[in-house]
């Protein structure tokens, strides 16, 4: 089983993300699910929504406790939400910055992390380019699908492109294709970087 | 030969039926044939007004709609009355549901009957002045916000009645019930704005808004026929004495209600879309005081300390209703 | 079971329920006397041929009408309605205008020539009528009608009384009252006019008449002597219409006095108008209140330019000045002199103080009594168990014509139970329909229908008839005024206001009836009754 | 077709299928997806001939429903919490009056304090209404279980109640295998009413029934609840004939065949509890656990039977009786009844509270060593507890509890606690 857990604030798409993702998981055959932290969300206010997917059936229905990935589309959460509870030392961890990973102060907090699984990309930039609009979720799911490969990048496609229909869609799909490419070329940086 | 002025000056002209007059010039309740909605062997009180209200206005609904009526009640004495097992007095289809909740229940028969395509079926919701005014009231003003085609027809005898007389909102001031004693320096019910749900229902802009009485059967069973060709959410508030609740003979019942009327004190008038269409002429104006010393629950404001402030004050309100919906014709102002 | 159990009931299941135990008072429908019949000389059922007359069933109201009085027409225009004064609608607008619709019926019935029901069969007896005044035709109506012979004669050469001979043709023309008359005769009536009759024993001996009823009129003018010399004009009242009515009127000069104050001073200040006097001045002893005369005769002979000196006596009248004594009245409301003189320009007085009878026919009748100049009768007009009956001017009682009608129809019934061997069954009559019984709620405002009056100038100068009549729009609307007082007219008022349903409507003319296993005995139908034809009474048990 | 759908979506379009021709609501959360979702299917056009009816309250719908029903229409309605409350004078007279009128609960505490959140004290509060109340376990049987509600509630003119854990399952998206339209009709027959207000045959429905009758009333509407007994599993074992799916019957049985102790729970909890168990059994524990789906009418027999080998058993409670205690764990006493039989109560998830998997399994793990007292209220925070009735004690002035406790906490319930 892969769990996530997306923090964000009321009106970014929080949950709506967490939808695109247990469809993507579901057209890929697999059993997903997706929630809200159940809540009546203000548009600002913290939210946090839930995926977990699974080659059986999934019956629990507990919120994650132990995230496999924490995708976080607001930075300005950091210091103020415990974001990364439960996330094991082998966890992804995706941040909606135009800063690097190493820029946003976390000290030793994650060193004993894997420094190839903690990754940042500028989404809300990427939305205004193909979007007009700072909606940073379709895109960061691309970067998650390029970040841990659990999603093919064709499953994420069709799962956005069903979630918004016509037009708005296809530019959701293309924001999440930018940041889908933006996050692969950051990894194999990083993995050139490592090997010599 | 000028039928229409001797018909207006003859004998019994507002009588019930008389037999100088053609078949359609009575009133259905004249008929022998009439449909006597509400049977005989019911358990209402001697001369019990609501019982000859509902009679009436459901009786005309029936002729209005060719007997396509269903009715809904709303807890109170016209429903234990009507309905104590094992018997029931209605020959048309009746549904007793809740004391606040008559306005919802007839919204959703109406629902029912138009997903069922019973376009002729119409809906008539009938409560007392309690079931309509407070515990039912939510419910009226949605049914009316909706515009749901529904009449709702309150039958207004001015309190809990069927409790054993505790005051409602529709409870006039100074009169005596078992939760407002005629004691104090201001014996009996208060005087306040009062809850004037005709008025309320107009503010609705509902197709149409009716007050009527016992007292002048031709009058009310035009306004339910009336009533009946509008869809929409209709209101009809009728005055029905009650013998008990009021102290009053039973014998005179309808005669008190007459008295209320041309006193000024319960005005009788139409509205359609929230503009008062007509006003029903006090044709012999009595004092105030001709109606409630007849009453026992006013008996306060007379016998040994009587009270002519008080009197005075109801006096005061029945001239503004007088003066509001011009109920003296103008060729009367002079002799009168 | 289909429906579900308690919850759901079937329709109209609370007929088992009799509520009719609750009652401790139950309702009963009741027919109470109403004012006007109660009130009519005549006595007529007023209310009855109104209650045809309402539906425009004129030929069936003029029916019941002549039942108990045949000459509507007559009776239209001189009678003096009591009934309307009795009439309990006075108390919502104005009385019901009874004598007006009569007369509407009478000259209805005179123009489509309606008759009279046939005499009855046969039975042999014979009566003899003397008189041929409205007593006299109303007794020999009702003896034909119940198959009696009857022979009618009178002093006078034609027919009709006073009616012909007191009253003037503008109050009564003279083809209206022929014609009811010839009605009556029509029945089969031997006639002898111009005939007197000296001695009523000898006559009917003669005859061999069952019986006689005597109603012979006041026809002698009282007399007072007023110092009057030999050129003064003076004449009473009764000869001066009697010769006005055979068409041979007295000359009476400009300027007339009439002394008297009752009806035929009024008549003769009138006719003295229309003779071409200048002034007709009526001289009366007593004031207004005290007057005889009615109230519309009065202001018509006003408005007719008669004038009238109250509270006045003559004291003499010497060729064309008359001396008049002021009087005063006392405390008694007697007049007493008061010793003032003025005098009054006059070329004639006319005298109309009153009647006397004529009752010399009568010296042989032993057993029957003559007091104050009249003929003393019971109840039912029997002046002497021999079978002598009286009635009309002749006996004590109100002189006017409708008394008169009345008089007849009830001797002819005397008549009929003296000669047939039966004793009189009376028939008992309701408790009368009081105003305070009524609801008038229910009577809508409609104030009477007046007849119209012939403008005065016209009316000074001719004998036409100064009344007018109805036409038959307004008769039916004044027919539709009458309330119906303590009778059912059906209207549905019970049968709507009933809160338990317990009325049963019998259908058109059958009225309703209580169902009793129902009723709870509330009262409302009692009150809302608008003529108060329902009453309250206890329960006994 | 299985999708991957929102439970209330889910219940939504199921609804639709069963083709009700009266819906009203008032909206309250965590209920407002479901009638947003049936009420564009009506303004759509797509589920006709319907009235769709936004009335002013709760009390308001129930009441439209029952008038609806009362004229012989298939009516339905959703509602939670205050709402079901608001409402429950009608909730009983709907049962009252026979008519069988199909609602969706979602599951939510009752104030005060206010909470939007889920636990089951709703559905408890009108368990004695005469409605059937049935549970869901996850968004295909709470779906699938509608088709199953009008089926019974109209074969027995008796409302049914379907519990949906609000939020837990409303709000959530999993895959769900949507019914088609002609298994539905096929499935669910026309309305055919017992009593309906007809002009060409009128009755008097809702008569004053006094001491004569009123108890026998009652009687009649027991019977039909136990008929309903018989009906339940009926229906359900039809269903799975056609659809292969286990949705409805009275409980679920898992591995309780040896099982020495048993949980007994209702609803959305039950998938996790699945979980810990299969976890406890790797460790060699003998646990089961027994799903109840229908809570009225109670299934006494065939849970005696389930728990007849067990020597202990554990009731999972989203609600409990305040001075008393459990309120299923009342039913599975008497329904047991045998002493030996240790009956452990865990009161959990109030408010919205997570039942986690790992309390669960620590639940278990006190229960095989027979430490569970016999009231449990799972994850309380003992200290916050102390520290208020210190407050309270100290002063007369202690004020409101509930805010109290945030304050103490610093945090918004109910944050996942880390």
């Amino acid at each position: 089983m892969f769990q996530i857990r997306i923090h964000g604030r009321g009106g970014q798409g929080v949950v709506t993300a967490a939808e695109i993702l247990s469809v993507a998981a579901f057209d890929e055959g697999r059993h997903a699910q997706a929630f809200p932290s159940f809540g009546s969300e203000r548009t600002g206010a913290p939210v946090v929504s839930f995926c977990r997917f699974d080659d059986r059936e999934i019956r629990t229905h507990e919120p994650v406790m132990e995230p496999d990935a924490v995708i976080i589309q607001d930075v300005t959460l950091i210091h103020q939400v415990d974001l990364f509870s439960g996330l094991s030392s082998d966890g992804y961890v995706l941040i909606n910055t135009s800063n690097g990973f190493s820029d946003l102060g976390f000290g030793d907090f994650f060193d004993h992390y894997r420094p190839e699984r903690l990754m940042t990309c500028p989404a809300t930039e990427i939305a205004l380019e193909h979007l007009g609009r700072p909606l940073p979720n379709a895109a960061l799911l691309g970067g998650f699908a390029a970040l841990t490969g659990e999603l093919t990048w064709d499953a994420i496609d069709k799962a956005v492109r069903e979630h918004f229909s016509g037009p708005v869609g296809e530019r959701n799909a293309i924001a999440a294709k930018a940041a889908f490419d933006y996050v692969d070329s950051k990894i194999k940086e990083t993995a050139r970087a490592s090997t010599n | 030969m000028t039928s229409q002025r001797v018909h207006f000056y003859q004998v019994g002209s507002f009588a019930v039926g008389n037999r100088l007059l053609n078949e359609e010039e009575r009133t259905i309740q004249a008929q022998a044939d009439r449909t006597n909605s509400i049977d005989s062997g019911h358990r209402a009180c001697q001369g019990c007004g609501e019982a000859l209200g509902a009679r009436y206005a459901l009786d005309a609904a029936m002729r209005a709609t060719n007997g396509q009526v269903v009715a809904v009640n709303a807890t109170g004495c016209l429903e234990v009355f009507s309905t104590p097992y094992p018997e029931t007095s209605w020959r048309i289809p009746w549904l007793h549901s809740l004391f606040g909740n008559a306005p919802a229940v007839a919204t959703g028969v109406a629902a029912a009957l138009r997903a069922k395509g019973k376009k002729d079926v119409r809906v008539v919701a009938q409560a007392g002045d309690g079931g309509t005014v407070d515990i039912g009231f939510g419910c009226l003003s949605g049914m009316f916000e909706r515009n749901d085609d529904v009449l709702f027809i309150c039958y207004d005898n001015e309190g809990y009645m069927n409790t054993g007389v505790q005051r409602s909102g529709a409870t006039p001031p100074a009169a005596r019930t078992a939760t407002t004693e005629a004691v104090g320096p201001e014996p009996g019910n208060v005087f306040g704005q009062g809850k004037d749900v005709p008025r309320i229902a107009m503010a609705h802009d509902i197709p149409y808004v009716a007050t009527a009485t016992v007292a002048d059967l031709h009058d009310l069973e035009r306004k339910v026929e009336r009533a009946m060709e509008f869809h929409g959410a209709r209101y009809l508030h009728v005055l029905v004495p009650c013998p008990l609740g009021w102290g009053s003979p039973s014998s005179e019942t309808i005669h008190i209600a007459r008295l209320a009327q041309e006193s000024g004190l319960f005005p009788v008038f139409e509205a359609e879309y929230g503009v008062v269409t007509s006003v029903s002429h006090i044709r012999r104006p009595v004092p105030v005081e001709e109606y409630l010393s007849r009453q026992r629950r006013f008996n306060h404001l007379f016998g040994a300390n009587p009270r002519p402030d008080i009197v005075a004050h109801l006096q005061a309100m029945a001239d503004e209703n007088i003066a509001r919906y011009g109920l003296i014709a103008p060729e009367m102002e002079h002799s009168s | 079971m289909k429906i579900p159990f308690a919850i759901t009931l079937d329709v109209g299941s609370s007929r088992a329920n009799h509520t009719g135990s609750w009652r401790v008072e139950r309702p009963v429908y009741v027919d109470r006397l109403p004012p006007c019949n109660n009130a009519c000389p005549a006595g007529e059922n007023i209310q009855a041929w109104l209650y045809e007359a309402e539906s425009g069933n004129y030929e069936a109201a003029w029916h019941k009408l002549v039942e108990e009085n045949p000459l509507p027409a007559i009776m239209g225009r001189v009678c003096f309605h009591p009934c309307e004064t009795a009439c309990n609608r006075v108390q919502v607008d104005e009385a019901v205008g009874i004598n007006a619709v009569e007369r509407f019926l009478g000259d209805l019935a005179l123009e489509n020539g309606w008759t009279l029901p046939d005499a009855g069969p046969d039975t042999g007896k014979r009566i003899l009528v003397i008189g041929a005044g409205p007593a006299g035709l109303s007794a020999t109506y009702h003896l034909r009608r119940l198959g009696h012979q009857v022979r009618l004669v009178d002093s006078a050469p034609r027919l009709g009384g006073m009616m012909r001979y007191g009253i003037p043709a503008y109050r009564l023309p003279r083809a209206v009252l022929d014609a009811e008359i010839a009605r009556v005769i029509a029945m089969g009536v031997e006639v002898q006019l111009g005939h007197v009759v000296h001695d009523v024993e000898q006559e009917r001996h003669d005859g061999k008449f069952d019986a006689v009823f005597l109603a012979v009129g006041a026809q002698l003018g009282k007399r007072v002597d007023i110092p009057a010399g030999d050129s003064s004009r003076v004449i009473d009242a009764v000869n001066f219409l009697h010769q006005v009515a055979e068409d041979d009127p007295p000359l009476l000069g400009r300027r007339v006095v009439i002394y008297g104050g009752g009806d035929t001073a009024f008549d003769a200040a009138r006719t003295a108008r229309r003779l071409g006097a200048t002034d007709a001045v009526i001289v009366y002893r007593r004031n207004r209140e005290r007057m005889g005369a009615s109230g519309e005769e009065f202001e018509q002979a006003l408005g007719e330019g008669v004038t009238v000196r109250w509270l006045s006596t003559i004291n003499k009248f010497d060729g064309d000045r008359i001396v008049l004594e002021k009087m005063q009245l006392n405390s008694e409301g007697f007049p007493e002199p008061t010793g003032e003189f003025e005098e009054l320009d006059a070329d004639s007085l006319v005298l109309a103080l009153g009647q006397d009878t004529d009752l010399s026919l009568l010296e042989h009748a032993d057993d029957v009594t003559v007091r104050d100049g009249a003929v003393q009768v019971l109840d039912s007009m029997m002046a002497s168990p021999t079978g002598i009956f009286a009635g009309g001017d002749a006996v004590p009682a109100e002189r006017t014509a409708t008394v008169a009608v009345g008089h007849g129809k009830r001797a002819a019934h005397s008549i009929d139970n003296f000669v047939m061997g039966s004793d009189a069954q009376v028939k008992e009559r309701h408790e009368l329909a009081s105003f305070e019984r009524l609801n008038t709620w229910y009577y809508a405002d409609a104030p009477r229908t007046e007849r119209p009056e012939l403008e005065r100038v016209r009316r000074q100068t001719n004998f036409e008839e100064v009344i007018g009549g109805l036409t038959p729009d307004n008769a039916l609307f004044e027919a539709r005024r009458c309330m119906s007082c303590g009778n059912c007219f059906e209207c549905d008022n019970c049968f709507g206001v009933c809160p338990d349903n317990s009325v049963i409507k019998l259908g058109e003319g059958m009225r309703y009836e209580f169902n009793y296993d129902f009723c709870k005995g509330c009262g409302i139908c009692v009150t809302e009754c608008p003529c108060g034809a329902i009453d309250m009474i206890p329960e006994r048990n | 077709m299985l999708r991957q759908i929102e439970g209330s979506k889910a219940i939504a379009e199921t609804v639709a299928l069963c083709r009700p021709e009266v819906v009203c609501a008032y909206p309250i959360s965590p209920q407002t997806h479901i009638i947003e979702a049936v009420g564009a299917m009506v303004k759509e056009g797509t589920l006709a001939p319907c009235e769709f009816i936004n009335v002013e309250s709760e009390f308001a719908a129930m009441s439209v429903a029952i008038g609806a029903s009362a004229t012989g229409a298939r009516a339905y309605t959703a509602t939670a919490s205050q709402g079901l409350l608001f409402m429950m004078e009608a909730v009983y007279n709907a049962a009252g009056l026979g008519l069988p009128i199909v609602m969706t609960l979602a599951n939510r505490a009752i104030g005060a304090p206010i909470n939007i959140w889920n636990d089951h004290s709703d559905a408890m509060a009108v368990r004695d209404s005469g409605w059937i109340q049935l549970f869901a376990e996850s968004n295909q049987e709470a779906s699938d279980l509608h088709v199953q509600a009008f089926r019974l509630a109209e074969e027995l003119s008796v409302p049914v109640m379907v519990c949906v854990d609000g939020f837990i399952l409303t709000h959530a998206v999993e895959g769900v295998d949507l019914l088609d339209q002609s298994f539905v009709d096929a499935f669910l027959p026309p309305y055919e009413p017992r009593q309906m207000l007809d002009t060409e045959a009128p009755v008097s429905i809702g008569a004053m029934v006094g001491p004569e009758a009123f108890e026998e009333v009652r009687y009649l509407a027991h019977l039909r609840q136990l008929d309903a007994l018989e009906r339940i599993p009926a229906i359900a074992s039809e269903f799975f004939e056609a659809t292969g799916r286990e949705s409805g019957g009275l409980v679920r049985p898992y591995r309780t065949d040896d099982a020495d102790t048993v949980i007994v729970a209702m609803g959305s909890v039950l998938g996790t509890l699945k979980d810990a168990v299969d976890a406890r059994r790797d460790l060699g524990e003998r646990v089961g656990v027994l799903g109840v789906t229908s809570f009225r009418p109670f299934p006494s027999e065939a849970v005696r039977d389930a728990l007849a080998s067990a020597r202990q058993v554990v009731v999972i409670e989203k609600a409990f009786s305040i001075g008393a205690g459990g309120v299923l764990s009342n039913d599975i006493a008497i329904a047991i009844h045998h002493e030996q039989t240790l009956l452990r109560t865990v009161v959990a998830g109030l408010g919205g509270r997570a039942i986690t998997r790992r309390s669960l399994e620590k639940v278990l793990e006190e229960a095989s060593r027979d430490e569970l007292a016999t009231l449990t209220f799972l994850d309380l925070d003992r200290d916050a507890v102390d520290r208020e009735r210190a407050r309270m004690q100290a002063t007369r002035r202690s004020g409101p509890s509930a805010e109290n406790l945030l304050r103490d906490r610093a945090t918004v319930a109910p944050k996942v606690r880390a």
